[in-house]
């Protein structure tokens, strides 16, 4: 590391290890997947084996036959295979006494819908093993279709805004706290504009991945599914802990800590303004996304208050 | 006749090895715009490098710049350059029409 | 060198095959519990339990998830085990393509049962026949002995370099799995012998972690077609390598079992009956009770059934006079049951003759006595030129 | 899933030597005792096939378990249909239309009953071997489960069986107290049945 010679950021002082991929991966212009894959190994260091799944992450992690787009060993299983392949290799990891730290990387399709069941079993058996869900709320990869993390109102190909149609009608399912419920070891929820929040949870993840099971949630917007200026993104994953749409917390053995208590919360509005996949969304609307919002961070600001 | 089908593989070998070549793409030509440092206005500060989804600016001692081979050109790190030393120029601007 | 005598005594099918499955020495073993499967899950912890076996034992949420487990597990070097039936096998489906896909050696207990319908807790091969082309090697036994030789003989088979595919080791549920009958148990010793050839091997690829070992995507386009033509290729050679196998644990334990297929009483023979798993038992009855009623009546049994043993069976067969097929499955849009769609798909090289097919045994109904004497002599009348039925649903016309 | 259903077959010479086809009901051991008799003949150098037949396991439920015994490896993998022997293990039972299926001649009941036999309940039977197991169980095992001492009524009854070698193989199945108490259910059994020649 190069030491500074004008003011420069310690978030720097997180990425000691070096980038796994190469450069020039297939992966759209401004989407944060492609910082959250590459800063992972960059915090937690090269001893890791990714299990992935077919996703958006899937064309890079899974490399090619003849070579890959990156340093790391993987194992690429089917949607819903990838906590209990996890499960399988972090076992006999640890009975042959190998140094590793199995990540699960998936989206949230994988995670809280097709390959749910896995990985509420791999957190009731407390397998060591760090499972990274990266959020960007609906089947990007397959072209923006509706996941159960998909938000109520949000357009979606397969919830529509129409004549009839005014999104998806129910509202997202709430896995950080859905995964509270398991008592993992160590949960955590991150995004990408708040880096030095997330290398520590990233740091501490690995430590507590030796004494049981971990579940990190990344908060990743979609700048093509999302409709979002790829410059923006980052933006976004501002706007969401700002509104605290998305509140950056963590707990340990199901003792939730918010991790950033933001002062004077936005209204939801300016961080749904910021993307176009809810550009239909009427006053009304935007109200009730308030009410499910403002509830969910009561539920978690009681629960945090349970465990002092 | 019926010729026996004969096995044209004589070993196994089933898997990828990365560590053969890593396959990059040529994801600098999907840019339309490029960012341009106006090293009068950069700090060193490092939010460009670090909010950069590729990772491909380069740390210069005392100033990032962009590795074009493989920046995508997503605007990033000029909207995040406190400073706002990034300017983003089309691309068409840098192409020599002769 | 031979191996000593094993101890004999009386244990069910489902306790052979875990009692087999301890004597191989599995690392890591995932199982979740289906009738009538469950006792080798059970007995399997219990022998970890009381220390009897040093192996992980991961206690899944499905089986989906067990297939997931010891695929990994396998392809991080492990030596795996598992065991499921009916709709537990069509859970693990995606993964079981997987699984062969990867080339991951596990070795696995399929107890053969019903997949339609939940109150069908009964025997039948369709489980097996639907997962046919899933890329593994399939073998069928037929007692509790064949149960616990042939989990041996997998293991071999399973990590034999030039082979690296799973095993699935099939046998009938309720007619074998609940079945008590006495058997020879080999000592733990002696299989360590048996497979220790495995360990003088090229290491095979594995999941390492910090060496940039990546398994699971065969890239795009020719990558893929050469992975797929390898895979295809190992179980070509797979055939071949059941013969082996089974040769040498024949020299080693005193029992082999033919490899691909078992004749029996096939010389000489004008007529033969195909079959599998635990119905060849009594058809042997049968062709004894015929053979001294003089009916030249022999048995084939069908051990391997992917890959399918197309040459060994192309001997047996060419030049008989008939041919019948007991299938304890179905074979949906073909006028006949699934091995003998595959026996009929031989007829270029055995010859035209009749070939009669026969449903029977689904649903835990008992392929008895008089069913296979039925079918010896309806076989034996088409070889004489009589009129025959192409396929016969016995149950439904008794 | 009743094996005896509808099965009127001829019985034919290449069947085994004996079979013996167990009644009783989810929870009585059925399973277990036909399970013991094989390993007990398996003592006696024979060879065994033992199977049940039910369909879901439900404590209450009909279960018939079969066990066939023999000089030479069995290869039949088939229900009993000509059963040379019945063992009843519940008296209820005694009313099931198809119990007497296809029994030989020269058969043998070993039935569980608090009761007198008054009749001969099936033609072909030779031998009876009535009793009450059940009291003797709850006697000596504390429970209603009457396998073990029916076994012993068995042995005594049919005279095919030694009484040292289905005592011997009990250990092989159950442990301490229980193993102690079943034999002497099994001994009780094997002193107390009475046996009745048609």
């Amino acid at each position: 590391m190069v030491e500074a010679t004008k003011k420069r950021n310690r978030v720097f002082d997180y990425y000691c290890e070096e980038d796994q991929f190469s450069g020039g991966v297939a992966w759209c212009a401004g989407c944060p997947l492609e910082l959250t894959a590459r800063t992972i190994p960059k915090v937690l260091g090269k001893n890791m084996v990714f299990v992935g799944t077919p996703s958006c992450a899937a064309p890079v992690l899974h490399g090619q036959n003849m070579g890959a787009w990156h340093y790391l060993s993987y194992l690429a299983c089917v949607m819903t295979g990838v906590a209990s392949s996890a499960t399988g290799l972090s076992r006999y990891f640890r009975r042959t006494g190998q140094d590793a730290t199995v990540v699960c990387f998936t989206g949230d399709g994988c995670a809280t819908d097709i390959g749910f069941q896995p990985l509420s079993g791999a957190a009731e058996r407390a397998e060591h093993i760090i499972y990274i869900t990266y959020d960007n709320e609906g089947y990007m990869n397959t072209g923006n279709q509706r996941s159960s993390a998909t938000p109520r109102g949000a357009h979606t190909s397969t919830t529509p805004v129409g004549k009839v149609g005014r999104g998806k009608p129910t509202q997202s399912k709430n896995m950080p706290m859905v995964m509270l419920m398991h008592r993992p070891r160590y949960l955590a929820t991150a995004t990408l504009s708040h880096p030095e929040d997330f290398a520590k949870k990233l740091l501490k993840a690995k430590e507590m991945a030796r004494e049981g099971f971990v579940y990190i949630h990344v908060f990743s917007p979609c700048p093509v599914g999302w409709r979002i200026d790829s410059n923006n993104v980052i933006e976004v994953c501002r706007a969401a802990v700002r509104t605290n749409y998305f509140p950056l917390w963590e707990a340990e053995n199901g003792q939730p800590r918010l991790t950033l208590e933001v002062a004077n919360p936005r209204p939801i509005a300016e961080f749904t303004r910021l993307m176009r996949k809810f550009s239909h969304l009427k006053e009304d609307d935007l109200a009730e996304m308030q009410r499910i919002l403002d509830e969910r961070f009561a539920l978690l600001k009681t629960l945090c208050g349970a465990s002092k | 006749m019926v010729v026996k089908h004969k096995n044209i593989f004589k070993t196994e070998g089933t898997w990828s090895d990365a560590r053969k070549l890593l396959l990059k793409l040529d994801t600098g030509s999907w840019r339309t715009e490029r960012p341009v440092l106006d090293r009068e206005k950069c700090n060193y500060c490092g939010l460009c490098a670090l909010y950069c989804p590729p990772q491909c600016l380069l740390d210069r001692g005392d100033r990032y710049e962009p590795n074009l081979d493989f920046c995508k050109g997503c605007g990033i790190c000029a909207k995040e350059c406190p400073r706002g030393a990034f300017g983003m120029v089309p691309e068409g601007e840098f192409i020599d029409e002769g | 060198m031979k191996a000593k005598k094993g101890k004999v005594s009386v244990m069910t099918g489902n306790y052979a095959a875990a009692n087999a499955a301890r004597l191989c020495r599995p690392e890591v073993v995932s199982a979740y519990p289906i009738t009538p499967q469950s006792e080798v899950a059970e007995q399997i912890s219990a022998y970890v339990a009381n220390g009897e076996l040093d192996a992980e034992i991961v206690e899944v949420e499905g089986e989906n998830s067990a297939m997931n487990v010891v695929c990994a597990a396998s392809l991080a070097g492990a030596r795996v085990f598992t065991a499921t039936s009916s709709y537990g096998l069509v859970f693990m489906y995606d993964t079981l393509l997987q699984t062969a896909g990867y080339r991951a050696p596990v070795v696995m207990v399929n107890v053969n049962r019903e997949p339609p319908g939940i109150q069908a807790v009964s025997g039948g091969q369709q489980d097996l026949i639907s997962t046919r082309d899933s890329g593994w090697v399939q073998v069928i036994v037929e007692n509790n002995q064949e149960i616990i030789d042939q989990i041996i003989m997998a293991y071999r088979l399973a990590e034999d370099h030039d082979i690296q595919l799973p095993v699935m080791v099939n046998y009938d549920g309720y007619y074998l799995s609940y079945l008590a009958e006495s058997v020879e148990m080999p000592l733990i010793e002696d299989v360590d012998a048996f497979l220790a050839p495995l360990k003088s091997q090229p290491p095979r690829p594995r999941i390492i972690p910090g060496a940039a070992t990546g398994c699971g995507t065969h890239g795009m386009e020719m990558g893929y077609v050469e992975a797929r033509y390898k895979h295809w290729s190992a179980l070509e050679r797979a055939r071949e390598k059941v013969d082996d196998i089974d040769r040498l644990f024949g020299e080693y334990f005193g029992r082999s079992y033919g490899g691909q297929i078992e004749e029996y009483r096939t010389d000489g023979a004008d007529i033969i009956i195909v079959t599998s798993g635990s119905a060849a038992g009594t058809t042997r009855t049968v062709v004894d009770a015929k053979r001294n009623e003089g009916v030249r009546v022999g048995m084939v049994k069908i051990r391997l059934f992917r890959p399918f043993p197309e040459d060994r069976l192309t001997e047996v067969l060419k030049g008989r006079k008939a041919i019948g097929v007991v299938d304890r499955s179905l074979c949906f849009g073909w006028k006949c049951g699934p091995m003998c769609m595959e026996i009929k798909a031989l007829t270029p090289d055995i010859g035209r003759m009749p070939i009669l097919s026969y449903i029977d045994g689904l649903a835990n109904l008992d392929i008895t006595v008089p069913h296979i004497t039925r079918v010896v002599d309806e076989v034996n009348g088409a070889a004489q030129g009589k009129p025959f039925q192409e396929v016969t649903w016995i149950p439904m016309e008794e | 899933m009743n094996g005896a259903v509808g099965a009127e077959y001829e019985r034919r010479d290449l069947i085994a030597v004996k079979e013996i086809r167990i009644h009783g009901r989810g929870g009585q051991g059925a399973v277990l005792a036909a399970r013991m008799l094989a390993s007990a003949f398996v003592a006696e150098g024979k060879y065994v096939a033992s199977f049940p037949m039910y369909g879901f396991e439900r404590r209450g439920a009909p279960v018939v378990a079969f066990t066939r015994v023999d000089d030479k490896p069995i290869r039949e993998k088939t229900q009993i249909y000509t059963p040379d022997c019945l063992v009843v293990i519940d008296p209820g039972l005694m009313t099931l239309p198809t119990l007497f299926n296809g029994l030989q001649p020269d058969g043998i009941l070993i039935l569980n009953t608090p009761k007198k036999l008054k009749k001969r309940p099936h033609e072909n039977l030779k031998i009876g071997g009535v009793i009450n197991a059940t009291r003797i169980a709850v006697e000596e095992i504390g429970r209603d489960i009457p396998n073990t001492c029916l076994l012993g009524a068995f042995a005594a009854a049919s005279g095919w069986l030694k009484m040292e070698s289905l005592l011997a193989c009990l250990e092989e199945y159950l442990s301490g107290d229980i193993l102690q108490r079943n034999l002497k259910s099994a001994a009780r059994g094997y002193r107390e049945v009475e046996v009745i020649k048609w």
